[in-house]
């Protein structure tokens, strides 16, 4: 039964999928894109990973869904049919991808069995560092290191996006400019970021033992926060603001700070001491979900569209 | 060998494997960068479905699955979303400048597979 | 097959925290950066160069005096489990040189911005400084990492510092370009990624030193090498994925082209030599290198001769940045080494790795003194500059003395590194490569004669600089350009650096 | 069988009958107001019974919150979006 219910899923993606490489329309292939990452959410669970799982659900489909339909509003005056690729040439790429695929699937199939793990040496660690969520535990102690260069890219992803503001409106804010706001999106702007902030704290603070954590958190933070710019209930702030600066800032500085105090405290970059281990890094996920929240939004934003005030 | 065949790691695994090669073959050959964006997007959604099956298959210690290979989606998922943003923006960019949403004079560049 | 039964993989070093301070003290310099505001951002951005100048030196003194590699274990996190970082005696060499052309391009970047006092804390500068830092960060991080995923997220960094580069000016053209550079960039580090989920799913590690010592079969692991590999091969511009290259490196403002031909294409090229040494079983390296050396005297020939038949000066730069990884390329069948001398043993390995540092530094000035040059004349069409040597001697020798170095004239570093190549190629019976280093010797004259001809030529009216350019402006080129001269006079020297931490014989496959 | 399952068992399945009939009218009903009409139904009475269903299974007061609170939201995210599009249909309509 699960199986036949995996394999309509599978079957469903894959469609999809199909679907996207081969319509016309760009919006149309953003929509079924959204689609596609919501079922690949409930994909995720099936594999029994639910971190993975509301990550994929909230940034997968939800926030790059935002990103491309607004791209595709943008564009959509200038839509001509570009130099499409020979048929010839179609067919050969179909075949080299084909190639790669079926690589891959063979791959796939050849993962050796019992599989190899590092499930039991997450697990006899796992103690040390006060959580009860492994997954958090991989993302915030075994590979810290990976995940403070992360924080680092999201970073300079904004910055790059920020330098594509012409030199006069650089440090301006960007404007989100919806043609109308309708009623209904403005009543819901005001009734659901309420909520919205409840179950983001909510989702970064059961992360520590149960899935969620820090990304989920920050999307759905950054979610409210676009909706609220997109109502123009509130503007979005201008880029060279400091106290904005600051917020995304914020959570790496912490971060990589705790991760020198390790030197002192603990013996090393990144380590922390075993007693105080559960609040250090319950306090650095803290930061870095406020700090995640403003960079998705920001880069969601875009660069700068008006001068910078005096 | 039958239970693994039947079980959603591998299932979802080839699943990954089809949707890299739908990613790829977008990638390569659609005329449109935001299209190209979304091919991107499928092809990474393939990979971490790899990682998905490598986890499941890792389960063990009274966890469902590795947790390592998880995480590793998470911080993927991040990074091609920062990437998904910084490309939409030099796209929307590029069509400020010339009113065009496409590479022009594109050539034509075929990832060769190597050995 | 657990892999808890081994013993500890890595065991951190004294002087393994300096590895630590490598990569984040540019992190620290982004972050602060940002927080005090575009005013403060070149002093950071200077306060940096020199400190991490001053870790590259001392990493170097920590290698010589313990004449080991050093080892760093992030958060006490043992391998599998955690990440460890590690820098052999090669990493080492590639940490200095990169210290030191940073630092270089950032005295260029900051005397080119004093001479626009208006603009100096706009968003080109500015944006500039955050991201050589970043770009200095992810490269220390590449050259110094032994886990294959902290490498992705390492290789991302560089891309999301490199593209924006790309289009710093802001121009169409060069926005175009940095959208085909990002678009060829994220398809490269998608199918490496796709290759350390295959290479996890296998081991169950991704820790270089762990995978070197597990038995390499099946056909998981051969799928997964040549996934890396053509990603990373697309990020390197390597013949015929080096279409992006020109017009991304032509188009950036020059200590910006300086700094992505100079050091942000080594970094692929660096992993896929740690791929193929450190990781592949022997036949499937030997099958690589033997693919990958014909793509790279491809690599030599063709974009030479593209090279050679430019109008800009900038974009011939761009094309010979092509040609010289070629050489990179061809190293691997060279230094296959034998059972009883590694390859780190070979001549082909020093030649090389010589190759890489003086094509580094003789290409950066290069770019800096073409930057000088446009900064003068308003332009860089290389007909259009007849004595210009006249007008700016510094610049004209600093691009001679580089040029020097590619064509392999001694006494240069490329002349040596060429010479090890060209002997190893007649010893190890490769004919045709060492044809292919001869004949791209000679079109590397050919497209650097042309400038220096330009330089010396004399025309009926004198060209004059739009502005009067200031001395130290044209500095920075000349001390890279001299750097890679000599190089070449201190040829025995590295041979033994290269060496130090690498294995002594070759344990990828146990009977 | 436990009567708490075959509550859940009778909930669910009225909960997955209305969203195919949704569906179905979705697919087929000729306009878009119809076919939002035929969406909002199902949205609204097909959740709503099947996390009435769901109810008896939780072990907690907690999950049974949750569970009403995924209903509310989906409701308000739902009315929101029909009538937004509802909103554009007419505009469409109406403009030039």
């Amino acid at each position: 039964m699960t199986l036949l219910l995996d394999l309509a899923l599978v079957a469903w993606l894959l469609a999809l999928a199909l679907h996207i490489a081969r319509v016309r329309d760009d919006r149309n292939a953003i929509v079924a894109f959204i689609g596609f990452g919501l079922l690949l959410g409930l994909g995720w669970t099936r594999l029994a990973s639910l971190d993975v799982a509301l990550t994929e659900a909230a940034i997968g489909g939800g926030v790059t869904g935002v990103l491309l339909l607004r791209a595709e509003a943008h564009l959509r005056p200038g839509k001509a049919s570009g130099a499409s690729v020979s048929h010839g040439g179609k067919t050969l790429a179909a075949i080299a991808c084909a190639m790669v695929a079926a690589g891959l699937a063979l791959a796939v199939l050849a993962f050796p069995s019992p599989a190899p793990t590092l499930a039991p040496a997450a697990a006899t660690a796992l103690p040390s560092t006060g959580l009860g969520n492994p997954v958090t535990a991989v993302l915030l102690a075994y590979r810290a290191l990976d995940t403070l260069l992360e924080k680092v890219v999201l970073i300079l992803a904004l910055i790059g996006v920020w330098s594509l503001a012409p030199d006069h409106l650089w440090g301006g804010a960007p404007s989100l400019r919806p043609d109308v706001v309708p009623e209904p999106l403005a009543y819901l702007a005001q009734t659901l970021p309420p909520f919205g902030v409840l179950i983001a704290v909510y989702m970064f603070w059961v992360g520590a033992d149960a899935p969620g954590g820090t990304f989920q958190g920050g999307t759905v933070l950054a979610a409210m926060w676009l909706l609220v710019m997109l109502a123009r209930l509130r503007p979005a702030p201008e880029t060279r603001r400091r106290s904005v600066r600051l917020v995304l800032i914020g959570g790496p500085t912490l971060f990589l700070a705790i991760g020198f105090l390790g030197f002192a405290m603990a013996g090393g970059f990144l380590a922390y001491p075993e007693s105080i281990a559960k609040p250090l890094i319950v306090g650095i996920e803290a930061a870095l979900t406020l700090s995640i929240a403003a960079t998705l939004g920001l880069l969601v934003a875009g660069p700068a569209q008006t001068a910078p005030g005096r | 060998m039958t239970a693994a065949w039947l079980g959603p790691a591998t299932l979802f695994g080839l699943c990954g494997a089809a949707l890299v090669g739908i990613g790829l073959f977008v990638v390569i050959t659609h005329p449109g960068l935001l299209r190209r964006i979304v091919g991107f997007n499928l092809l990474g959604a393939g990979i971490f479905l790899v990682f998905g099956a490598v986890a499941r298959r890792g389960a063990g210690a009274g966890f469902e699955g590795d947790p390592v290979p998880q995480a590793m989606v998470i911080t993927g998922i991040v990074v091609a979303f920062s990437a998904t943003a910084l490309a939409v923006a030099l796209l929307q960019r590029l069509f400020d400048l010339t009113g065009r949403e496409t590479l022009e004079a594109q050539p034509e560049h075929l990832p060769r597979s190597e050995p | 097959m657990t892999p808890l039964a081994a013993a500890p993989a890595h065991v951190a070093t004294p002087g393994g925290f300096l590895l630590v301070l490598a990569v984040m003290l540019p992190v620290v310099a982004v972050l602060a950066m940002l927080a005090l505001g575009p005013r403060q951002t070149a002093r950071i951005a200077l306060t940096t160069l020199a400190t991490g100048l001053g870790v590259a030196i001392a990493i170097v003194v920590e290698l010589l005096r313990t004449g080991a590699a050093l080892t760093y274990v992030v958060g006490g996190w043992q391998p599998p489990l955690g990440l460890a970082l590690r820098a052999d005696g090669l990493s080492v060499a590639m940490l200095a040189m990169t210290a030191l052309v940073v630092a270089a391009i950032g005295f260029f970047a900051h005397a080119q911005h004093g001479l626009e006092p208006t603009t100096r804390h706009g968003r080109a500068p500015t944006t500039f400084w955050i991201l050589l830092m970043a770009v200095w960060s992810a490269l220390n991080a590449i050259f110094v990492g032994e886990d294959l995923f902290n490498l992705y997220v390492a290789l991302e960094l560089l891309t999301f510092a490199a593209v924006p580069l790309v289009c710093l000016d802001g121009r169409a053209e060069t926005v175009a370009a940095a959208l085909r550079y990002l678009m060829f960039a994220l398809l490269g580090s998608l199918l490496y990624l796709l290759g350390t989920a295959l290479l996890y799913g296998s081991f169950g590690t991704l820790d270089i030193g762990l995978l070197s010592e597990a038995s390499a079969e099946g056909p998981g692991f051969s799928v997964a090498l040549a996934l890396m590999i053509a990603g990373l091969l697309a990020k390197a511009a390597l013949f015929p994925l080096h279409l992006w290259l020109p017009p991304a490196h032509a188009g950036a403002p020059a200590a910006a082209s300086a700094v992505l031909s100079a050091l942000v294409i080594k970094a692929p090229f660096f992993l896929i030599l740690r791929l193929i040494l450190d990781v592949a079983p022997p036949q499937a390296a030997a099958y690589a290198g033997q693919v990958l050396a014909i793509l790279g005297a491809a690599s030599i020939l063709f974009c030479s001769v593209m090279a050679l038949k430019q109008a800009r000066l900038k974009l011939m730069i761009a094309y010979s940045t092509v040609a010289q990884i070629g050489y990179l390329f061809i190293v691997f069948p060279l230094a296959a080494g034998s059972e009883t001398l590694p390859p780190w043993g070979t001549i082909a390995w020093t030649g090389g790795a010589l190759q890489l540092v003086s094509h580094a530094l003789a290409k950066a000035a290069m770019f800096l003194a073409a930057g000088v040059i446009a900064e003068a004349f308003g332009h860089d069409r290389i007909s259009d500059l007849g004595g210009f040597g006249r007008a700016l001697p510094i610049s004209a020798a600093a691009f001679g003395l580089a040029g020097l170095s590619l064509m392999g004239i001694p006494p240069s570093g490329g002349f040596v590194a060429k010479c090890l190549l060209l002997t190893a190629a007649v010893i190890g019976g490769h004919p045709w490569l060492a044809a292919t280093i001869l004949a791209g010797g000679l079109l590397a004259g050919g497209y650097v004669f042309r400038v220096v001809d330009r330089a010396l030529a004399t025309p009926a009216i004198p060209l004059a600089p739009r502005k009067p350019i200031p001395r130290r402006l044209e500095l920075a080129a000349l001390v890279l350009a001299l750097a890679a001269v000599l190089l070449g006079l201190v040829p025995l020297q590295p041979f033994g650096f290269l060496q130090l931490g690498r294995p002594d014989s070759l344990t990828v496959i146990a009977p | 069988m436990a009567p708490a399952d075959a509550f859940t068992l009778l909930f669910v399945t009225a909960g997955a009958i209305l969203f195919l009939a949704g569906t179905l009218g979705l697919l087929r009903f000729p306009d878009t107001l119809s076919r939002l009409h035929a969406l909002s139904k199902a949205d609204n009475l097909g959740l709503g019974l099947i996390v009435i269903g769901l109810l008896p299974q939780c072990d907690s007061v907690t999950a049974g919150l949750k569970l009403v609170c995924v209903w509310l939201l989906a409701q308000l995210s739902a009315a929101t979006a029909s009538q937004l599009i509802a909103g554009a249909v007419y505009r469409r309509k109406s403009g030039p």
